[in-house]
């Protein structure tokens, strides 16, 4: 595969043809934030966190190919200032609570507010009713922390290959559902396999019983899972 | 030390647990260093009915919740030169916030007392003694014009001592750092 | 089919004829008052007056002058009635032999009419949109023969590229250019598809396309088929468009009965079928690629991009997506060569634009005219001004995408560029009026929550940030806002437009910034010191 | 679903296996080769043929075209087209497009809901009259434009609205009138 030569926050590098930029960056060392972007899974480029200035145009690193002679700045000011208030959008749209939270000390959104130094919220608190099913034997999903990235969608859907949880909805109205928008417990798709749950970022999705802090989402065994299904053929 | 004149500090508890009352408690033997350098001109823990004028330095705790809470923050920003929301309830509105998607406070206290509580419960309604609920828990910044923020629910100890050295020593308190910025 | 069958269609149809026409346009205007009842009034009329033999009764396509609806005309003379009722059937029968008419006269040198130039809307008010023989005897399908058999599928793009055609959807890109890339692109099979979800509010052109001429957008898809590559074709329109689904349906019906959709078209190797997706209440599928998610059976959620449409669209295959009026410019272009297309217009933007006027202007309808009329003219000119003496304040171009323009600015040329110039885009072709009564925030909130509402949910900014700009316009116009307030919103604006997945996010916040820039006095006048 | 008393005249849904609709549906889908692409049109005719989309219908839906129940949800919640709950016998929407704005629908939306007595996107108690709001009917030429019952209307003012509004509230309902 042909090689491509671009620059990186000033540094020449080398890609292969056809990976993204964040796998370019990632690779020479170059972190970029992310959200809904999960290592094994196809992505999407929704949470826009991961935009990166390529020649003065924002793009998502996550699903922008890599091409011969790109110039990217990968944290200039603005795209810190634009990240924060992404993040901030998010900690408005649900009642993200962390002290009151499962995953709070593990959770991805939790970090992204630190690493942005977001120190408050300036946006209205949105509050809207969101609920807790707690209806599946073993896990529960809690409204209030879904951030909408579609994680355990596509972990359902692509690893397991299953497709028990979808979007209903739109705007910010949208909510994940298991089939007909039943109860998870009552969701005969679900082979309750728990991958939505490695793959989830926030406290969104849980091993019932956890209680403040006491859930930790292996994200990277979805990549695992999916390398070696790779590997065997 | 001594001849430096000592800053004029106040803590506030508004719709919070006082949890942020008692990190700062935690501070310790540090308390001593701090008593040294400031005058404790209102706080919870010192029995002074009214915020006083020309304060420097005011910590704020919890969220806005009640017309109580509303006078006294008009009142803290108006008399003081820094506001510091401290801790979650203060920056983010947090767990006294909680109660924002019930909708407004008469449904709000309705289901609580009512309808999830004593069927036939009363719903506490007494002017001028219990402070009336606001419709929307409001974080502070929502109302007033907030200086720095220290989250942490509650904010640990150092990262209150930190701020404190910083603001006494007449330096920026660095905002940056799971020490001193994780919510939770 | 071949072209002598084509032309003794069309012979037989100018023999059938009768000597005069009375044409009652049956479009959603028209047909929304009373038109069906009109024209039923007049056959009776005519029977009556027993004059079957020389006149007869049409229900044709939308003439344009909604808002003077409903309206007859009578041709070859020439003759216009407005607000026409159904009682005033029998007097405008016999008005042609003389008698007196009870229906209000039109004038057809009104500058409405006089200063258009019809190459989309040629057969507007003059065909049947039902009867695929009035269209083939208007020259109808021609177009198509002469591109299958005396150009070859490079040779129809070059004229395409040549012409200067850019997309009338609302960005502009060079039609040439994009049929040239689907024509590369590799790919086992092709698609082309028509974007008929024509969303933006106050915007009617392409439904007005396709009730009254639904056979000159289907012979474009033809044309476009054969020059890409492409064997199907959808025509996704939205739902709110029953009329217009119901003529399209027929008119595919009509040409695939005369061979002129389905197998081997004119007797070449060009297979071409189209079916029609009927959309279901979604601004956002307009944006292209959710439109393909829409027209696969999924929620219309935009992707990014690339890779474009042109490279992997529909499943994957390379799929041509051109709007409703940029196929209905294809035919003229190849009937009258690309000298004659590019003659007209701009230099950057070439042929002719169709606007809707609509608000609060006299003469409400749409209007087909050269690329780079001002402003001034069109709003002024051919609409006649704020109705009952009042003053024209701003007109909205491009619909929840666009930007308010103020009056101020009315000499500006309507073209791609100079409208992006001062802030707004050519969009679709809406153009909204506003008189001095229209409060300019008040508006930009109506906007935000047209946006609001429409956000498909996937991308943070426009899901999240179209919310709280709305919430922050609702606090600027309750008159609690602070400067700080108003300092927030610019940089909300900011962050939707710069970081939005799609076009309709990036896009959202224009009617804001917009009236920002031009009123800001009218934000001023509500924000607490 | 919050249905404090069921109409009579609210179209039925239970349908039985020997429903003819379920028939005409079945047709719809064998058309479509049952390719999970028709997916839209197969909800089109659904919720033409029984007025919503009840969880039965979605379940078969999803059983006959090979998709997983929530990918129907989801696109079935997606599009404001498709409603989940049933309508009432008459229903009026009121165009919210721009050209309506300006020149005065949302008066027209206030006179429809003082008629009714709900807020658009309800549906009376007793199911006889649905209130909603379209975005754009493309019938700016007459604008304010109404849909009552499904026939388009111009130039409405609010009073001739809600005389309209009030003259079908008070007519008897359809069932009544057929028995």
């Amino acid at each position: 595969m042909a090689a491509k030569t671009l620059k990186i926050n000033g540094t020449m590098i080398s890609a292969r043809e056809g990976e993204s930029i964040l796998e370019a960056a990632r690779d020479s060392g170059v972190s970029i934030p992310t959200l809904c972007h999960l290592d094994g899974l196809s992505d999407v480029g929704a949470c826009r966190l991961c935009i990166v200035d390529v020649g003065g145009r924002l793009r998502p690193a996550c699903t922008t190919a890599v091409a011969e002679g790109m110039d990217i700045q990968t944290n200039t000011e603005q795209l810190r200032a634009y990240r924060r208030q992404i993040v901030e959008l998010l900690f408005a749209e649900r009642g993200h609570v962390c002290a009151v939270c499962v995953a709070s000390g593990h959770c991805e959104l939790q970090n992204l507010a630190v690493s942005l130094g977001m120190d408050h919220v300036r946006y209205d608190y949105l509050a809207p009713t969101c609920t807790v099913d707690i209806s599946h034997q073993r896990f529960g999903i809690d409204h209030n922390r879904c951030v909408l990235c579609t994680r355990c969608v596509r972990a359902c859907d692509e690893v397991e290959g299953v497709h028990t949880w979808d979007i209903s909805g739109r705007g910010t109205s949208a909510r994940i559902i298991s089939d007909l928008n039943q109860p998870w417990g009552d969701a005969e798709s679900c082979t309750s396999c728990g991958k939505c749950l490695l793959a989830c970022p926030t406290g969104a999705l849980f091993q019932r019983g956890s209680t403040v802090a006491e859930m930790e989402h292996a994200s990277g065994r979805i990549a695992v899972i999916v390398e070696s299904r790779r590997v065997r053929g | 030390m001594s001849d430096t004149p000592k800053i004029k500090l106040a803590t506030v508890w508004l719709g919070g647990c006082s949890g942020c009352h008692m990190s700062l408690l935690d501070l310790d033997e540090w308390l001593i260093d701090l008593a040294a350098r400031v005058d404790l001109v209102y706080s919870p823990i010192a029995d002074i009915k009214v915020f006083p004028e020309g304060v420097d330095l005011a910590l704020v705790e919890g969220a806005i919740a009640s017309d109580e809470h509303m006078e006294i923050i008009h009142t803290v920003r108006r008399n003081s030169t820094l506001l510091v929301s401290l801790g979650d309830c203060a920056v983010t509105g947090n767990v006294t916030a909680l109660r924002n998607p019930l909708g407004e406070a008469g449904l709000t206290l309705q289901q609580i007392y009512v309808d999830h509580g004593d069927p036939r419960g009363i719903i506490p309604a007494e002017p001028g003694i219990v402070p009336v609920l606001l419709d929307k828990v409001v974080p502070v910044h929502a109302v007033v014009a907030v200086d720095y923020f220290l989250p942490g629910c509650p904010p640990p100890a150092p990262r209150i001592r930190a701020l404190l050295e910083a603001l006494l020593a007449g330096r920026i308190p660095t905002a940056e750092g799971a020490k001193m910025l994780r919510f939770g | 089919m071949d072209l002598h069958e084509l032309q003794q269609i069309a012979r037989r149809e100018r023999e059938r004829r009768r000597r005069i026409r009375i044409h009652c346009c049956t479009s959603l205007g028209c047909h929304a008052s009373n038109a069906i009842e009109i024209k039923r009034r007049l056959e009776e009329a005519v029977i009556a007056a027993g004059l079957e033999g020389e006149i007869e009764v049409a229900g044709v396509g939308c003439m344009g002058f909604c808002g003077h609806g409903p309206m007859v005309e009578i041709d070859p003379e020439n003759i216009l009635y407005e607000y026409v009722s159904p009682d005033d059937a029998p007097s405008i029968v016999a008005s042609i032999h003389g008698g007196a008419c009870t229906a209000g006269r039109g004038d057809k040198n009104h500058p409405f009419f006089a200063r258009q130039y019809p190459i989309v809307r040629k057969n507007g008010g003059k065909i049947d949109p039902e009867r695929i023989e009035e269209y083939i005897a208007a020259g109808g399908y021609r177009s198509l023969y002469r591109a299958i058999n005396e150009m070859t599928p490079a040779e129809v793009i070059d004229e395409i590229t040549r012409s200067g055609l850019r997309g009338r959807g609302g960005a502009g890109y060079p039609t040439g250019l994009k049929w040239a890339t689907v024509a590369k692109s590799r790919g086992d099979r092709r698609f082309v598809v028509c974007n008929g979800d024509e969303g933006d509010p106050g915007a009617f052109m392409d439904r007005s396309v396709l009730e009254s001429d639904p056979h000159l957008v289907l012979e474009g898809m033809s044309i476009a088929a054969y020059a890409v590559g492409a064997d199907q074709g959808y025509v996704y329109v939205r739902g709110e468009y029953p009329l217009a689904i119901e003529r399209l349906q027929k008119a595919i019906n009509q040409a695939k009965k005369h061979s002129l959709l389905g197998s081997q078209i004119f007797d070449s190797a060009l297979d071409f079928r189209v079916d029609i997706r009927v959309g279901a209440g979604a601004f956002v599928c307009g944006e292209e690629t959710a439109l393909i998610a829409s027209i696969e059976g999924g929620r219309g959620q935009p992707r990014p991009r690339p890779p474009y449409p042109a490279e992997s669209g529909l499943w994957g295959k390379p799929t041509l997506i051109n709007n409703v009026e940029t196929f209905a410019n294809i035919a003229s272009i190849i009937e009258r060569g690309s000298a004659w297309y590019s003659g007209i217009g701009t230099e950057s933007s070439r042929g002719t634009k169709v606007f809707a006027l609509t608000g609060k202007i006299c003469n409400t309808g749409l209007v087909e005219v050269p690329m780079g009329m001002t402003l001034r003219e069109i709003v002024e000119g051919l609409g006649g001004g704020a109705p009952d003496g009042g003053t024209v304040k701003a007109v909205q171009t491009g619909g929840p995408s666009g930007g308010c323009i103020p009056a101020s600015l009315f000499d500006t040329p309507v073209d791609y560029e100079s409208l992006a110039k001062v802030g707004s885009i050519m969009g679709s072709g809406g153009m909204v009026v506003m008189d001095e009564a229209t409060n300019m925030v008040e508006l930009a909130k109506f906007y935000m929550e047209f946006c609001m509402d429409e956000s498909c949910g996937k991308c943070i900014p426009c899901r999240v940030g179209t919310v709280q700009i709305y919430r922050l316009l609702e606090k600027i116009t309750a008159g609690e806002a602070t400067p700080a307030d108003v300092d927030q919103l610019r940089a909300l604006c900011q962050l939707v437009r710069d970081t939005s997945l799609c076009g309709l996010g990036q896009s959202a916040p224009n009617p804001v910034i917009s009236t920002l820039k031009y009123f800001p006095e009218e934000y001023d006048a509500l924000i607490k010191p | 679903m919050e249905t404090s008393s069921v109409s009579p005249h609210m179209r039925d849904t239970s349908a039985s296996i020997n429903d003819n609709r379920l028939k005409i549906l079945e047709a719809t889908m064998k058309r479509n080769q049952y390719r999970p692409d028709a997916l839209i049109e197969v909800l089109h005719k659904a919720q033409e043929l029984f007025g919503f989309l009840s969880p039965t219908l979605l379940i078969s839906v999803a059983r006959s075209l090979h998709l997983p129940p929530s990918r129907v949800y989801g696109v079935a919640t997606f599009y404001h087209f498709f409603s989940l709950a049933p309508q009432g016998e008459h229903t009026c929407t009121i165009c919210l497009g721009t050209a309506c704005y300006v020149r005065g629908a949302n008066n027209l939306m206030v006179a429809a809901e003082g008629a009714i007595g709900v807020s658009a996107g309800k549906t009376t108690a007793d199911g006889t009259f649905s209130l909603a709001s379209a975005r754009c009917l493309g019938a700016c030429g007459i604008a304010p434009a109404v849909i009552v019952d499904g026939v388009v209307a111009g130039n409405v003012t609010p009073r001739d609205l809600s005389a309209r509004l009030v003259a079908l509230l008070a007519s008897p309902s359809k069932d009544e009138s057929r028995t």
